[in-house]
């Protein structure tokens, strides 16, 4: 079980203890050319979560790599680079570039559905297109604004990538109380935190049944139990985001709070939890070994009758 | 960050909580947090809300941190709420506070701007105060900074700067209060140091959702400010009319019951 | 501004005083053919809301039409019918049969993707094969399960649509704390509840924008406040769910709640407030005539960047 | 629904909270709120839980209900936590309850099935009780139930049944338990009545979250029971192992401690 950030919710250079705290660090997802991001006000709290709408503010590729990158080699932990765009090309050329930087552990694709159309094909596209210009390992990060996300990693899948991360943020609105417009400057933005957190849940869930890929759970993640219903669902490892917000000390509290966890369940380690949520209650959780959920390549779409 | 306090994170308990006019002074047991410098800010956890909000410091007695709160929604109302005993979890200090390395300082506060003042009056002692407020009532808060000179809306803050500003040159404004009167002092005085306002979500460089736009680039508010020179400020990029303009500070509310 | 019952969340003829509240009854989506639902456990709360498998269990189109119209039309306010099908025909026979019952005011499609490669054009197909067997207001109930939910919306209105409701359930899981096996006995479930309001508004709002159909809007609303939160996304009706099952008097509660929000804003009606996210500061809510949101032909899908 | 009291809705206040043993007997004013039938229920709002949870009437003092509840999660911890003096919000009562027309009525209880049993002995005077527990603790509930014979695991409650049964066979059972202990209820008399459980959201008919198969067909166990003739259950479609069957309620926790 690897504790990792999720993308755009840490800032390892301004904020190194944090990121040292963690298994693996991960970038904020940085595009070919520099962005400004979004115009203000750029976040909101609703009841049930965060909206963000940061607009991937990022300095570009070119002053990632010239400056960033040598800072960020000096962590304590490897680095996986967020890789975003607007196009499968995109995506290659930023690959290329960081397929010769030795600093880079792992480059996780942001793919935020540039095509809405189909998305499983832009991500079978991207992922494909960043596969030829690297031999990295490659995580695809998927939204879950899709009737079924497990295609989708089926797709990443079949193009060559070597892990999954889900789930990103979900489209979501708050209107000002005073004013009943929009909160943010873009109207609607990233909704994450505590409502994710069954989305995701069920999302990490299907596509470890569809598919063989090590995943990384993320979602609203605030607390040792939070970690743990990840790793049962299938993850391997979970990235903290929003949680970190308003607790940079979430790495280390969440550890202990795992380590207890594994001793109210009598686990010699908490990897004996992974997957827990596929086997059969008799065979739970006892032996070592990790039991690999069942994959079903003919899934069925009866499933999505949900009420 | 090299020379500056390494922030952290406490859980702080609640020493008092009094009302001052319409705000509240939020004093916590300082345990092993340091105050930091004036202008800095904290990040103050907030019962049943999901982010903590900035604030900053206003009074460092012996042993205590304060905070001047406007209970302006759920978050500042939840502080303002806090019951003595109660145990906060305070994150800082953190950001850029004021410089303090000039001849003649002048301090100029607005509304709840006037919150890291008191800390900052300390730190500059004899340096001239001007206060400005709305109303009779939120002009009690000046109690926190004896000696301020003290004016209410219709007379607005600036006023007193001008002429304070014609009769001595060379003096230095540090200011902090709603985003129309920080773009007045900065016309009025472009090496000003202002203290500004955005969102914030972590308060230490993790969201990017505190940016404004500093000499033409978009910069995180909470690691290069909050104190900023008022010169290098682009403020077009706040949002619209500012957090507190007056015509942002315009609800609906009022301006329906104003038409009913 | 019309209060109404989510589908499945209300039985009219168990509790006629609380359909009675509203201003209109939605029934249970019903099925051509009888179904039994899913197995149990149906139903699990987690933090941000609830999740149901319930399987769209309903007694088939025939048992409905024969037994439960007659009760119904006996209630004091008109009767939408929920209709659900696995094909464009499976809606056309329903809506076929209901275009005949005097006791049936409008049909809500339950548009529940069953064609996952393609929500719109599924919305689209299954709204123009209802089209073309009924005269009755039609709405296209919406998923939003989908990268852009007002690219559906237009396919909808484009078929032939009269009005929108948005939203239903997304799909989440819960794991039972002891176990750490799936809480519901279908694995996941439909999330409802107030996880899915940020959700749901940013749905109303898009949807607003891109077509000129009345929206029932829903997913979370328990107040006054949410309600007239709707209503100013563009919203001109709003539909109870979740809530209903705390507090089967929300309909009365939220209706005085929403007369003290009028006030509040100085109102003589709420429907002033229809649409309010759209207005510029200055015209904020004055005159009593309702601004309609602009429309965008040509929406750019650059909006779909978020963090 | 015609026959019955028609279900309220309010809020109440809790009297007193007091233990039983492991669990907890709550009780509030009763107000303007019918106790109804033994068997039926009320749904009871929790203190920051989205849901309401179903709870058996357990007993109806002049003036107040009182319910037995058995802290398993969340709801019912909140409910066991409820303070005197605050308020709970109460709906019902709902379903349908023990139809007490029988000539010889046995009263069977199995750990908290026994909550709608105190009630539904007021009703049934004279009839005898059996009670059965999983521990000596558990038993100290039956103390509500006074002159019951109880007896504790490795004993089940369906000894003492069998024998009544053997001697005097036109008895009727009337009982509330875990699934697997109805089940046997049900097997030793088909005419039994039962009082089953099944997960509820709403309680009312709204949801149907509460299906069983009764007949071979799936009802709404709020609308149709929680009490139902034994013969026309057929539990296959019930949770497997049940929702309260030693196999569901062995916990991965006890499990893994076992094998430590
Ligand atoms: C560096 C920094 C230091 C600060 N120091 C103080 C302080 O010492 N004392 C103090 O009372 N406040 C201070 N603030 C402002 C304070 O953080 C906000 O008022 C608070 O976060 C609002 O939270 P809320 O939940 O109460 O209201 P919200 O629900 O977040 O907002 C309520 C209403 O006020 C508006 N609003 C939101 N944020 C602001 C803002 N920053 N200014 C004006 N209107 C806003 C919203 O649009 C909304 O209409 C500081 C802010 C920053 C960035
Ligand atoms: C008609 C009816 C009457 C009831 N009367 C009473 C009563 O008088 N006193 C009382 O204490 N309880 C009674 N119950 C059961 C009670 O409603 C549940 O225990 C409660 O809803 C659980 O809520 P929770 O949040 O505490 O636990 P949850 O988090 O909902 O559940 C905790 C654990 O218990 C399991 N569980 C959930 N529901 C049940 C259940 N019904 N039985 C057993 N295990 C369950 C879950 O799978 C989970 O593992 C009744 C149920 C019904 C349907
Ligand atoms: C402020 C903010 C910025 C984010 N920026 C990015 C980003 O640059 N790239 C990315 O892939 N995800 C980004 N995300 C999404 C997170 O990585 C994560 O997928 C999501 O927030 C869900 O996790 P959480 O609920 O724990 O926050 C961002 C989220 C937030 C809140
Ligand atoms: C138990 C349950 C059953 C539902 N059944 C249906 C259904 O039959 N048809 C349908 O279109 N939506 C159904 N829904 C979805 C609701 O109509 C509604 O879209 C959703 O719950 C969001 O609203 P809420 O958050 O207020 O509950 C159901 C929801 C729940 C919770
Ligand atoms: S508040 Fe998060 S980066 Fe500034
Ligand atoms: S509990 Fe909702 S229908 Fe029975």
């Amino acid at each position: 079980m690897r504790l990792l950030n999720a993308s755009g919710c840490l800032d390892a250079l301004t904020a190194p203890e944090v990121a040292a705290a963690l298994d693996v660090f991960v970038t904020k997802t940085v595009t070919p050319k520099p962005r400004a991001g979004n115009a203000p006000v750029r976040i909101a709290e609703t009841d049930v979560g965060m909206l963000n709408s940061i607009g991937l503010a990022n300095a570009g590729l070119d002053r990632f790599v010239q400056e960033t990158l040598p800072r960020l080699s000096r962590l304590p932990v490897p680095v996986w680079v967020s890789v975003g765009g607007f196009s499968a090309e995109d995506y290659a050329a930023s690959c290329a570039v960081l397929d010769a930087c030795a600093e880079v552990a792992a480059i996780e694709l942001n793919v935020s559905c540039p095509n809405v159309e189909a998305p499983w094909a832009s991500a079978w596209e991207i992922v494909a297109a960043a596969r030829r210009e690297t031999g990295k390992e490659l995580y695809a990060k998927l939204s879950p604004s899709v009737p079924d996300i497990a295609t989708v990693a089926v797709a990443a899948s079949e193009a060559g990538a070597d892990g999954l991360s889900l789930v990103n943020t979900m489209r979501g609105m708050s209107l000002d109380p005073r004013t009943l417009r929009p909160t943010l400057g873009t109207g609607s933005g990233g909704l994450s935190g505590p409502a994710l957190r069954p989305i995701a849940l069920a999302a990490v869930h299907a596509c470890a049944q569809a598919t063989d890929l090590p995943i990384v759970g993320m979602g609203g993640v605030s607390s040792g139990r939070h970690t743990l219903e990840f790793l049962a669902a299938g993850a391997s490892s979970v990235a903290l985001g929003t949680v970190l917000f308003s607790d940079p000390g979430a790495p280390g509290r969440i550890r202990t709070e795992l380590s207890a966890e594994a001793d109210e369940l009598g686990l010699a380690s908490i990897d004996n939890a992974i997957g827990a949520a596929f086997r059969m209650p008799a065979g739970v959780l006892e032996g070592a070994a990790v039991t690999k959920p069942p994959k079903s390549k003919n899934r069925s779409i009866s499933g999505a009758i949900l009420s | 960050m090299a020379e500056r306090m390494r922030p952290r994170q406490e859980q702080l308990v609640v020493v008092g909580n009094e009302p001052v006019g319409s705000y509240t002074l939020l004093r916590v047991a300082r345990g092993p947090v340091d105050p930091g410098q004036p202008g800095q800010f904290f990040m103050l956890a907030t019962r049943e809300r999901l982010l903590p909000r900035p604030m900053s410091l206003c009074l460092a007695p012996a042993g205590e941190l304060g905070f001047l709160i406007d209970p302006i929604g759920p978050g500042t109302r939840g502080l303002c709420d806090a019951a003595r005993g109660e145990r906060i979890t305070v994150f800082g200090p953190l950001g850029h506070g004021f410089r303090l390395d000039v001849a003649h300082p002048v301090i100029v506060g607005g509304g709840i701007g006037m919150a890291p003042l008191p800390f900052l009056a300390e730190r500059l002692p004899g340096a001239p105060a001007l206060l400005g407020f709305r109303s009779r009532e939120l002009a009690e808060a000046s109690a926190l900074l004896p000696g301020a000179e003290v004016v209410v809306e219709p007379t607005l803050v600036t006023e007193p700067l001008t002429s304070l500003l014609a009769s001595e040159g060379d003096i230095t404004p540090f200011a902090c209060g709603p985003e129309p009167m920080l773009r007045a002092v900065g016309a009025l005085s472009p090496r000003a140091r202002l203290a500004w306002e955005a969102p914030m979500a972590c308060g230490y460089g993790a969201c990017f959702g505190c940016a404004v736009a500093v000499d033409g680039a978009l910069v995180r508010l909470c690691v290069e400010g909050p104190v900023l020179e008022a010169a290098r400020v682009e403020v077009a990029v706040l949002p619209a009319g500012g957090l507190r303009s007056p015509s942002g500070a315009a609800s609906l509310a009022s301006r329906g019951k104003a038409a009913a």
